[in-house]
């Protein structure tokens, strides 16, 4: 673990934070897909650091875009600027990079997090990409105005307060119909969101990758805590050959 | 440096160990960190691969974390051609935690690694024994000394019996080192449990009790049992600091391992030992 | 309001009780915080009065307490003339916890308190039994049956026997269940110990660990006597909210005590109590 | 417990901080020697609420002086103006207020904390009062100048960096063979300075109320867990029949 400056913290919804660390090290290393690990507490309660995704970096600086959920991130969000957390990583495979053709992000909720440095790397490699994000209603969607200027966007909201109304995995059932299709396919999301996206992925023949999340200790394939059922039988250990992995290696109806 | 540490025939470089189970092999840690302990425990190793229990595998709780693994190991075969050559290389002595279903499975374990240049064995007696019912080892003294002297005509260098924290404890103990074990590692993990109510209905989650919250109760163990047997204790439970095995060692343990404090940071063996260092030139 | 509870042939306005040991004898607190209880039950009391044991009694661990207090109580003739009365007078039902030396020293508090109005007691085996040579009650599965079949002929009551963690747990339980325990209080602390390194020599303190480490293990205790005992299970094991009360109520316990939560805060029980409410409702 | 408000915190010495908390119900309660105790963290580690004196009252404030030393005191000293601690209080017996004749106070290091309220009270009462105050150095003199305004003080010092070279209760005992002696001695400092200060009270006849400290748990007389040795046998709670208690009363030396 390493101490990582807090440069700045803000509520950027109620309930979900962005922040930014100094963490020179890790910044220079990351790749799109990956996670850190940050305790942001004295004490053994929580035991465990959290795990994280990358949700930005530049130069030496990176981002998280998180939601409050127990007491670890609500620690987390206490914590002002000038103040250290304890940072390791980055773990994980990255996202992958398609040699030819385009990619679909297709983002849930806070799983929007990890695609905005994923996006700016499709961007710098000139790999065309198309933006997928739903969310339960338009204020549960993070940091919109960024996302625009990243690259063509289309919404779902669930009540239709924004963009198409219904879930992301009908509106990108919509568009597979009307578009080219794309060549690859990278969704982050709640388990039932991941399950769906890779059923559609099988069904037109579109390889998907589905960043997962399963509870984790180590983070970097110690303890063999974090898997999730192989398809062909087994485990993989989400921190390890994840947290994307493709649709077809996974049991999907496992995933929750 | 901290001094070396003898536990019977075996010499340790200092008295820190890697805990089974939480280190992997060792694949994902840098060179630097494995290379600087005094001893290496493997992960459980049983004759065949395990696949190991569905998720979860893990739940948190206040200081403690629960795991149920399920002893997921690649099999002797694999372990002796593929992994071990590269541990063995790493420098520290390598002290491979086995386990079976039966005392025969412990037997072949033992004959099969006997020519492999590891330092010795850990033995896991928290296992169900299938001939006894599925009842765990450590349930049973006599099973247990049956155990531990079959052994020792198979395997003549040294082993520790891991012992698990509950049960009839001291009566196993006393028993293992009564049939010949070298040393006793204390203890395993505590049979515990986690409920989530967040969902629907409860999930529950059954599995071994490791960190922070249990070093009170293994510290006693290790107390209690350092004053009833001669053999040398390893001390294994909740250590996250030089502090934490200082106060182990204050108590009768000859050597510690760190388990969970590793999974929470890999740095954290070199941390206590060098915070180990000041703290004995201190006195 | 939650809903009242029946242990056999005890009824309980609510599943809450105060755990024995921590409340005092609830001189101290505001009748409130005692009157909205499903009960009380007493710091464990012997036939004679105890001075209990010198300092430290208490030490901190990582989410936990450890405490060894030694069972200080004023003994029966005080309790009985001054302080009963008054605790009859709150309102709950009062439980009182006792403990002795020997099975004669259980019957003689049972008859002793037989005409007081109390709602039962709570048979605290946690003690050591003199006349086996110090080992606790606990330990002995015959001993315990034969204790608790005593009891029966001269208390014609409820009566909850008191576990301790450690130990043949199941069979005592199931010997407990036989001889006729109306409830089984699952469980009393652990045994643990601390070591203060920041004096020139360690000083060590032995006692038992109770608060929120400890609560994984005594969930799988409930979790798994439940599975096996017809009578009613109360939980006791670090219960801080009314979370943790609804883990231990979905493993089987038909009530439950806070204990240490209570030294943290005194409000604790009303706050649980309330918070219940509320969880139950959302069902 | 409730919720106070922390009105500001400053180290007012390296390591040593001055904590002012918004706590009406319990500053209007308080008297002098009580003590609350505080929960400055989430989670559980630590598991218990640390006691302190309470240090000075006014309207509905209330000061704290401690000293970092453990976790506890840690995240305390972390604390910023505007959040939450959780207190509760007060606990324990006030210090005496005798009828007549004089009293001295004599602190030891951070023993000074409780004497500052303490000496309010008995100006207000014209109770007369001196104040002797004993610390390893110079720099380890906690508050000087307020200390010095409060009224007559007299500072040893083991060093001898300011005023008397010796241990504070050498200084008493040359001050009690110089001047009239004081109807009452009161003392709060490390448990070697208690038991010579309650020698010292015993030898010249002084009735000498001691503060003591005591790992506490509930600090309200519920746990038994706080106990030191009476001399005529038994124990006494620090936190309900002290902290304060008779030197008499104590077994001198089994104070640690
Ligand atoms: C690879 C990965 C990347 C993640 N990226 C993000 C992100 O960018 N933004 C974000 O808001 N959240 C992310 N999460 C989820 C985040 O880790 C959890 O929300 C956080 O750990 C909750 O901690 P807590 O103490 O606040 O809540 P808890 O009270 O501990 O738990 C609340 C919920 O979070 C889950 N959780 C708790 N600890 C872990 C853990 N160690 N690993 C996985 N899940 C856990 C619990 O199962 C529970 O459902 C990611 C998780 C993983 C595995
Ligand atoms: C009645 C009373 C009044 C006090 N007033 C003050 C004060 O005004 N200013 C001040 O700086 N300190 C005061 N203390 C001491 C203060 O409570 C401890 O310094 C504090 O609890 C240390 O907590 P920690 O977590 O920082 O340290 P820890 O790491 O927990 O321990 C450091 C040291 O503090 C002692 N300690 C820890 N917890 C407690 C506890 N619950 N009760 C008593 N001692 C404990 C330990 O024995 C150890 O020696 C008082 C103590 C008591 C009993
Ligand atoms: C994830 C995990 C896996 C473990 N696997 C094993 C194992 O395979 N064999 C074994 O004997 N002990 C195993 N243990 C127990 C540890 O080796 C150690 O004895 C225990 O966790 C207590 O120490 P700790 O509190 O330092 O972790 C495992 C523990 C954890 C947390
Ligand atoms: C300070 C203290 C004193 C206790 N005294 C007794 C006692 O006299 N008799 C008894 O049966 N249990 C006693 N206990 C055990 C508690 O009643 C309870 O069973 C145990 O602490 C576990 O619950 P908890 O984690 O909620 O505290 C005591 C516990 C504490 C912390
Ligand atoms: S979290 Fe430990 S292996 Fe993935
Ligand atoms: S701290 Fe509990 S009785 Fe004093």
């Amino acid at each position: 673990m390493i101490g990582a400056r807090v440069v700045s913290q803000r509520e950027v919804s109620p309930g979900y934070f962005l922040l930014k660390l100094e963490a020179p090290e890790i910044a220079h290393q990351a790749r799109p897909g990956q996670f850190v690990k940050i305790t942001a507490w004295e004490g053994r309660d929580p035991l465990l650091p959290r795990p994280f995704s990358i949700h930005e970096v530049k130069d030496s600086h990176l981002w998280i875009l998180y939601q409050r959920r127990g007491l670890g991130t609500k620690l987390l969000s206490k914590i002002h600027r000038g103040e250290t957390v304890w940072l390791s990583g980055p773990f994980g495979r990255p996202f992958p990079l398609p040699e030819e053709g385009s990619v679909w992000l297709v983002a849930g909720g806070v799983g929007v997090a990890p695609f905005f440095f994923y996006a700016g790397v499709l961007r710098t490699h000139n790999i065309p990409f198309r933006f997928f994000y739903g969310a339960r209603s338009k204020g549960d969607l993070l940091r919109l105005k960024h996302l625009q200027s990243l690259g063509k966007l289309r919404i779902a909201t669930e009540d239709g307060s924004l963009g198409y109304q219904g879930f992301v995995t009908d509106l990108i059932k919509v568009q597979l119909e009307q578009e080219d299709r794309p060549k690859m396919m990278v969704a982050c999301g709640p388990p039932g969101m991941l399950s769906a996206v890779g059923q559609i992925g099988e069904a037109y023949g579109i390889p998907t990758y589905l960043s997962l999340e399963a509870f984790m200790a180590c983070g970097q394939g110690l303890c063999l805590g974090c898997v999730v059922q192989r398809r062909r039988g087994g485990y993989l250990r989400v921190c390890l050959e994840g947290p994307a992995v493709d649709s077809r290696e996974v049991a999907l109806d496992k995933l929750s | 440096m901290t001094n070396s540490v003898e536990l019977g025939e075996l010499k340790l470089p200092n008295p820190l160990m890697l805990a089974s189970g939480t280190w992997g092999f060792g694949e994902t840690l840098p060179r630097k960190i494995l290379s600087s302990v005094g001893a290496l425990v493997t992960k459980g190793l049983s004759l065949e691969p395990r696949t190991g229990n569905p998720p979860p595998r893990l739940s948190e709780t206040p200081c403690g974390l629960v795991n149920s693994i399920g002893l997921e190991n690649p099999g002797f075969e694999v372990f002796r051609n593929r992994i071990l050559p590269r541990l063995l290389a790493l420098g520290p002595p390598v002290i491979v935690n086995i386990f079976g279903e039966s005392e025969d499975d412990f037997f072949r374990l033992a004959e099969g690694l006997a020519e492999t240049g590891i330092a010795g064995l850990e033995v896991n007696i928290s296992c169900p024994n299938v001939k006894k019912g599925g009842i765990a080892f450590a349930r049973d003294p006599e099973g247990v000394f049956r155990l531990v002297r079959g052994l020792t005509s198979v395997w003549e260098r040294f082993f520790s019996v891991k012992l698990s924290p509950v049960g009839p404890v001291e009566e196993v103990a006393l028993a293992a080192e009564e049939a010949g074990a070298r040393a006793l590692t204390c203890a395993n993990t505590y049979p515990a449990m986690t409920v989530d109510l967040s969902r629907g209905t409860p999930r529950l989650h059954l599995g071994g009790l490791s960190g922070p919250a249990i070093k009170p109760l293994t510290l006693r163990l290790v107390y209690e049992l350092s004053r009833k047997v001669k053999i040398p204790i390893i001390a294994s439970g909740g250590i996250m600091s030089a502090r934490d095995a200082l106060e182990y060692l204050s108590v009768g343990a000859r050597a510690f391992q760190v388990g969970t404090a590793i999974l929470i940071d890999p740095e954290a063996p070199r941390n206590i030992l060098s915070e180990l260092d000041v703290a004995l030139k201190d006195r």
